[in-house]
């Protein structure tokens, strides 16, 4: 296959893959102030992508029509509505069991994404189909040989990667990011230097939920189509993208990211066999990392005090 | 908890009240029930089949000279085999239900039939495709309104390959419906001397076809065919569009529904795609079919099977009005059915409960509408498929 | 001396009343199990949950229901034996009403790959997200052995052997991931499996594979029962085998938790480098406890899938390993006996709700969130070791 | 013994005679824990031999030191404390018991014979400390106080029957009143088993001079003195570790 293919493939894996990094690091992030998972996270993707999608219908009802504006009327939308979500999960479903066993939270958020799933199913127009997302972005496109570069996705590309920046950089440089490194670090300690453990966890699920919204819209932008159900498998996928790459850690939720997305890739493409069996393909080298590096690619320091 | 549970009575209570049948008249009242997908990936066609099987019932309860009322139950099997059996067995077991309209899903209509049969519950499946559920036994109590996938791409294959394609890619879902479908056109399609360049499988809720579509573009198909339902359809379609893919897309029935359409808009033009049955629009009571759903009101379109689910709540009514609210005399009658006129045109069995004269219906988009083939634009030469000379 | 004697009397007649109120107790919930199976009436259904939910709210409050407690635990052995006499009973009582004895069988033979998973994890702190797929590896095991005509009750153990043998590659995995990382494993694991069967052919693919009724020598399940005049559906005959093999299971766990292997699997749990430190055998605990559960999880897959006649890849989803799971946290994590009304509200229940049609799951998610929040250690906690009956003291 | 660069052992050769009391003193940081852990094999050495009874253990998996007989309490308390004080104990005591699944599952009366012998012998083990705790063997860990808890995990290591005891500073978290409580408990089970070694990693200087015959001083992961406390506690070296310069 000639390179025009190849930059085509890279193209789409980087796509995919900058998806599957703004889900794993909301992931990578929860478990790093709190411990927990939250397997609802793919479905708030979806929600997020869906108020985005209503956000436009009704900017279009007030007879707003200019795309540019459009576009960041609703991502904001999405951000902040799904901000507020997961501080609202946070608030009441993962810290009233912060005493339960670690899998409560697991089975309460599994319901809360089901939840979430069938009430966009039920209550959104239509919603057990298919809707369409608006094209928001100019379509222009260079075609190179059999590699056609589109700005549309050029955008969302970007657009993908410097949200991702951000949120590193707010955990990284910023006072709010020094307190929820010293909670992920010790939360005990974080308390008794008078840290606000609620709020930081809060704020810490705010941020995580926003990035899945904004995903969402980069989802439905790219795809330009959205269905309630896309939520169980984003979800599984930046899950294991999170725990491949080194829970706790943003840049392993990244790299595992990407990795996952040159996994199905590889596997749809370059396999011998059919390509359904892509995900037997990327799962199976999942399993074998795991073996290979049991705490992740890139560690959480080992705290392990004897 | 329990102020919680009391409010969940209540509204559970109200849900009741609120899908209670309409009480009719001094009549006797006959028991008959509708499954298919109601919740989950599929519930789009389910609950299309089943506001269609309710429009029946409702009609019937209207037209005053008839002999019963009917109440249908309504029961979800989730598109899987296991509930499909829990739910089975349910209508099954209750002697007061007399028949049914059953399954959109292949799986779990297969693995029902043997259920049905132990308790004599006649049925009849308004969806599923698969050949093997009337065709694999032969018991008297399960019959089929739609075609098989057999017909479908039997047509099918004839049709693209008189258009003067030559080379195609299969690209099926994993499920047993994208399968069977991609077993068959391949089967026609080599028959009727296309050229198949590559097959892909994928999964049911796989979101990126990018890397799959790349190939086709190097491959560069005449054809791309997809065996699989609206959702991955749609996907398909659209990501055909992002990486500038020219080749002409058509599906099975399982594309053939107004959100396809909705869902792609302008690039949904041209797609080509086949349903067992003839073109409601066309027959007299599809149009009245139509309209009287509309008046009806439901919150989801009937959707591509809404009628066969329409058509086969009928023949069962028809057959109770003719010999009682019996079971086994439902059954004789049924085994009788012969050019009984529907709104998806004349319905027989065959010994094996199988509709034998499905018209299968070629439609094409035409101004984000599908329209019947014969007289479609692009039929009559006025307008061009994708790569035709 | 005289004292000893004394209590003796005194402890002997507690004991007699205890055992009036082991009775009652179990022949209370009986009937509830028997009302909430056979009905279908909205407000009877809703009234029954009521009435639990009142129990599980009411009776940790209660001062009386230490002493109650005390008493189960003084006759554990007759409280078993009591109770699964009542669910029997239950089965009899329903015997011409197939749907009711399906669901229960359904119900035993979900809580069986459960006790499995509570070995794994609520002993031995495994997580396992795969359950559905060791589930259907005896499923499709005693399809295959089935159809080739060997006996079935070799094929039943033999699913239970073969899918402890695929466990037993995840096992390397296994013993050096923890937590989110293991559980990583199982879940890749679960979904490449359902996938493959799809995918792959060999195995009926999508179209998924009949199996015939079992036929235990002779003993054939799927004939009605004819006694005297009546005639019992035939699934009375799979109420029988489930309830065995969910005793025979629950008796099991409960043993092997009342032991030094217990032993060693709670101290594996909670401090692997103590439990190191102490010259317990961590590798030969977990390997142990993922091969008993897997096991589990093989046979009742096995019986399961004879009873439904049918298999097909979609029953073995990710999806269904989590409703295995949600059933053992939503029990109360690591106690079998949680696992009974937990297999009720998560199996049970959503077809209960069918009348509400397309808005079940709706209902029934929001449900269970309340449930978890309301009793954030499970409806039935686990308690302490107590190795025999009356020990704890 | 290095971590990452860090040398946190080194140049350290210490024999301990069978029997005694052997006290292990020096600033934080200086390597005490991580001594114990190279010991008890949690940690492998770069260099160098850890030789026990005339056997080498160097590097062998904490389980089997444990088997060839040296049991140790931890700095923070690592009791599992959802479970009872007897479990607790039984974990110590855990490679003496019939590990075999069949057995523990089938044969229940042998088992009942094992457990009731050693519950009597957990109560007498428990009571050589401390009467009281002795009637709540079967209370959760998590129900005892501070004082009870360093108790358990004493007799958890001690259950066992070891040869060698390492207590990572078994005062650790406790008031001097409670301190001093334990160390009577601990010379008392000292009476009882003469054969009993022991090495105590501590701050307080008075359980130092009180338990030891002979004490080691590390810095920095050397041993920078040995003798009786007194004579240690007297050398300008040790005071300079503890104290720095201004001192000297």
């Amino acid at each position: 296959m000639d390179a025009g293919v190849l930059a085509q493939y890279a193209f789409n894996g980087l796509m995919l893959g900058v998806i599957y990094a703004m889900v794993a690091v909301g992931f990578t992030l929860f478990f790093g102030v709190l411990d927990v998972i939250q397997f609802g996270h793919g479905d708030v993707v979806m929600a997020g992508a869906f108020v985005g999608l209503a956000t436009y219908l009704g900017l279009g009802a007030l007879g707003i029509a200019v795309p540019a504006f459009a576009v960041i009327v609703v991502a904001c939308a999405a951000g902040f509505t799904m901000a507020l979500a997961g501080a609202f999960i946070a608030r009441y479903l993962v810290l009233p069991l912060r005493t339960a066993p670690a899998f409560n939270t697991l089975l309460v958020t599994l319901m809360l994404g089901s939840v979430l799933r069938e009430l966009v199913r039920l209550f959104y127009p239509n919603g057990s189909n298919p809707q369409p997302f608006p094209r928001l972005l100019p379509a222009a496109a260079i075609n190179l040989g059999n590699f056609t570069l589109r700005l549309d996705s050029t955008i969302l590309l970007v657009t993908g990667l410097v949200t991702i920046f951000v949120v590193n950089l707010i955990v990284r440089r910023t006072r709010l990011g020094l307190a929820i490194r010293a909670v992920a670090q010790d939360s005990e300690t974080a308390r008794v230097v008078g840290i606000d453990f609620e709020r930081v966890v809060l704020v810490t699920f705010a941020i995580g939920s926003a990035l899945a919204g904004i995903a969402g819209i980069v989802y439905g932008l790219y795809y330009n189509e959205v269905n309630f159900d896309i939520g169980l498998l984003l979800g599984v996928i930046g899950f294991s993208a999170a725990v491949v790459g080194g829970l706790g850690s943003i840049y392993g939720a990244i790299l595992g990211g990407f990795l996952f997305a040159a996994l199905q890739t590889i596997g749809s493409v370059a396999l011998p066999v059919s390509s359904a069996y892509n995900n037997v393909f990327a799962f199976a080298i999942v399993i074998m990392l795991i073996t290979w590096k049991p705490t992740g690619l890139i560690a959480e320091p080992a705290s392990e005090r004897v | 908890m329990q102020r919680f549970l009391l409010a969940a009575c209540t509204c559970v209570l109200g849900f009741a009240a609120a899908i209670a049948p309409v009480a009719a008249g001094a009549k006797e009242t006959v028991k008959i029930v509708f499954i298919g997908p109601l919740t989950g990936g599929n519930a789009a066609l389910g609950l299309g089949g089943r506001n269609s099987a309710d429009l029946a019932v409702q009609l019937h309860n209207g037209d005053a000279k008839a002999k019963y009322a009917f109440d249908m139950v309504k029961l979800d099997d989730q598109c899987k085999p296991d509930i499909g059996v829990q739910v089975a067995t349910k209508a099954g077991a209750d002697n007061s239900i007399v028949a049914g309209v059953t399954h959109y899903c292949s799986a779990v209509a297969i693995a029902t039939v043997d259920t049905y049969h132990k308790f004599g519950l006649p049925v009849i499946v308004w969806g599923a495709v698969l050949p093997a559920i009337t065709y694999g036994n032969d018991y008297p109590e399960i019959h089929r309104v739609n075609g098989t996938m057999i017909n479908q791409n039997e047509q099918n294959a004839k049709l693209v390959t008189s258009l003067g394609y030559k080379t195609w890619v299969i690209i099926h879902d994993t499920t047993d419906y994208g399968k069977g479908h991609d077993e068959y056109f391949t089967k026609f399609l080599t028959q009727d001397g296309g050229k198949i360049l590559a097959d892909f499988g994928v999964g049911a809720d796989q979101q990126d076809f990018t890397a799959i579509l790349t190939k086709v573009k190097e491959l560069n198909p005449d054809v791309v065919y997809f065996g699989g339902l609206t959702p991955i359809g749609v996907r398909l379609r659209s990501q055909m569009d992002k990486l500038g893919i020219k080749s002409q897309f058509e599906g099975t029935s399982g594309i053939v529904s107004d959100s396809y359409i909705q869902a792609l808009g302008p690039i949904s033009e041209g797609t080509i795609a086949f349903i067992d049955g003839a073109p409601i629009e066309k027959l007299p009571g599809g149009r009245m079919f139509l309209e009287q759903y509309a008046a009806h009101k439901y919150a989801e379109p009937p959707e591509a099977y809404g009628a066969y689910a329409f058509v086969a709540a009928n023949l069962i009514m028809d057959a109770i009005e003719k010999v009682g609210p019996d079971r086994k005399a439902v059954i004789a009658e049924l085994a009788k059915t012969k050019n009984h006129p529907s709104i998806v045109g004349p319905v027989t069995f065959d010994d094996h409960g199988q509709n034998v004269v499905p018209i299968v219906t070629a439609y094409v988009v035409q101004d984000a509408k599908w329209v019947v083939w014969q007289d479609s634009d692009y039929a009559k030469g006025k307008r061009k498929l994708a790569g035709q000379k | 001396m005289r004292r000893v004697a004394a209590t003796d009397r005194r402890a002997r007649s507690v004991s007699a009343s205890g055992l009036v109120a082991v009775v009652v107790g179990i022949a209370a919930c009986g009937a509830w199990l028997w009302a909430f199976l056979a009905t279908d009436r909205v407000w009877l259904v809703a009234a029954l949950l009521v009435v639990a939910a009142i129990a599980f709210v009411l009776v940790p409050r209660v001062d009386a229901v230490g002493a109650y407690r005390d008493a189960f635990a003084r006759h554990r052995r007759v409280a078993v034996a009591l109770s699964a006499l009542a669910v029997l009973g239950v089965g009899v009582a329903l015997y011409d009403q197939p749907y009711p004895l399906l669901m229960l069988c359904t119900v035993l033979l979900f809580i069986v790959p459960c006790i499995g998973l509570t070995i794994q994890t609520g002993y031995a702190g495994i997580v396992n997200f795969a359950g559905a797929a060791f589930f259907g590896t005896g499923a499709y095991t005693a399809a295959v052995l089935a159809s080739r005509h060997v006996p079935h009750l070799a094929g039943i153990v033999a699913g239970g052997v073969v899918a402890a043998l695929v466990g037993s590659l995840l096992i390397l995995p296994m013993l050096r991931t923890r937590g989110y990382y293991a559980a990583l494993v199982t879940i890749a694991f679960g979904i490449l499996f359902s996938t493959f069967l799809e995918v792959n052919n060999a195995l009926g693919g999508p179209q998924g594979l009949k199996l015939p009724g079992i036929d235990l020598v002779g003993w054939k399940f799927n004939r009605d029962v004819a006694v005297g005049g009546e005639r019992a559906s035939f699934y009375v005959n799979y109420v029988v085998l489930s309830l065995a093999l969910a005793l025979a299971a629950f008796v099991f766990a409960r043993r092997v938790e009342r032991s030094w292997v217990g032993l060693a699997f709670d101290a594996v749990r909670l401090d692997e480098t103590a439990a190191a430190a102490f010259g317990i055998d961590i590798a030969r605990a977990k390997i142990l406890a993922f091969t008993l559960g897997n096991f589990l999880c093989g046979i009742a897959g096995a019986v399961y899938s004879m009873m439904q006649g049918f298999i097909a890849p979609n029953n073995f989803t990710f999806g269904e390993s989590l409703i295995l799971v949600s059933i053992v946290i939503l029990g109360g994590l690591g106690n079998p006996l949680g696992l009974v009304p937990a297999a009720l509200v998560i199996v049970v229940v959503p077809q209960k709700l069918q009348f509400i049609q397309e808005y079940r799951f709706l209902l029934y998610g929001v449900l269970v969130i309340l449930v978890v929040l309301f009793r954030p250690e499970g409806l039935l906690p686990r308690r302490a070791r107590e190795y025999f009956a009356g020990t704890l003291r | 013994m290095t971590f990452g660069g860090l040398t946190a052992l080194d140049a350290l050769d210490l024999d301990v005679a069978g029997g005694e009391i052997l006290g292990l003193i020096g600033p934080n940081g200086s390597g005490k824990t991580t001594f114990f852990n190279v010991l008890t094999g949690l940690y492998r050495p770069r260099a160098g031999r850890v030789e026990f009874a005339g056997r080498d253990i160097t590097g062998l998996a904490a389980q089997k030191v444990f088997r060839a007989g040296i049991a140790r309490t931890f700095q923070r308390s690592r009791l599992c404390l959802p479970l009872t004080v007897f479990d607790n104990l039984m974990i110590g005591n855990h490679v003496r018991l019939q590990r075999h699944l069949a057995f523990n599952v089938l044969r229940r009366g042998a088992l009942r014979r094992e457990f009731d012998a050693n519950v009597e012998a957990s109560r007498a083990l428990v009571a050589t400390f401390n009467r009281r705790l002795a009637t709540r063997l079967f209370d959760a860990a998590s129900a005892l106080d501070m004082i009870d808890r360093r108790r358990v995990e004493i007799c958890r290591a001690l259950v066992s029957a070891p040869r060698l005891l390492l207590l990572d500073e078994p005062s650790a978290g406790m008031t001097h009143g409670e301190t001093r409580e334990l160390m009577d408990d601990l010379l008392q089970v000292r009476a009882a088993r003469a054969e009993l070694t022991i090495v105590i990693i501590e701050h307080e200087m008075n359980v130092i001079e009180r338990m030891t015959e002979r004490c080691v001083v590390l810095n920095y992961g050397e041993k920078i003195a040995e003798g009786p406390f007194h004579a240690v506690a007297a050398d300008p070296r040790v005071q300079e570790a503890y104290f720095g310069q201004a001192t000297a």
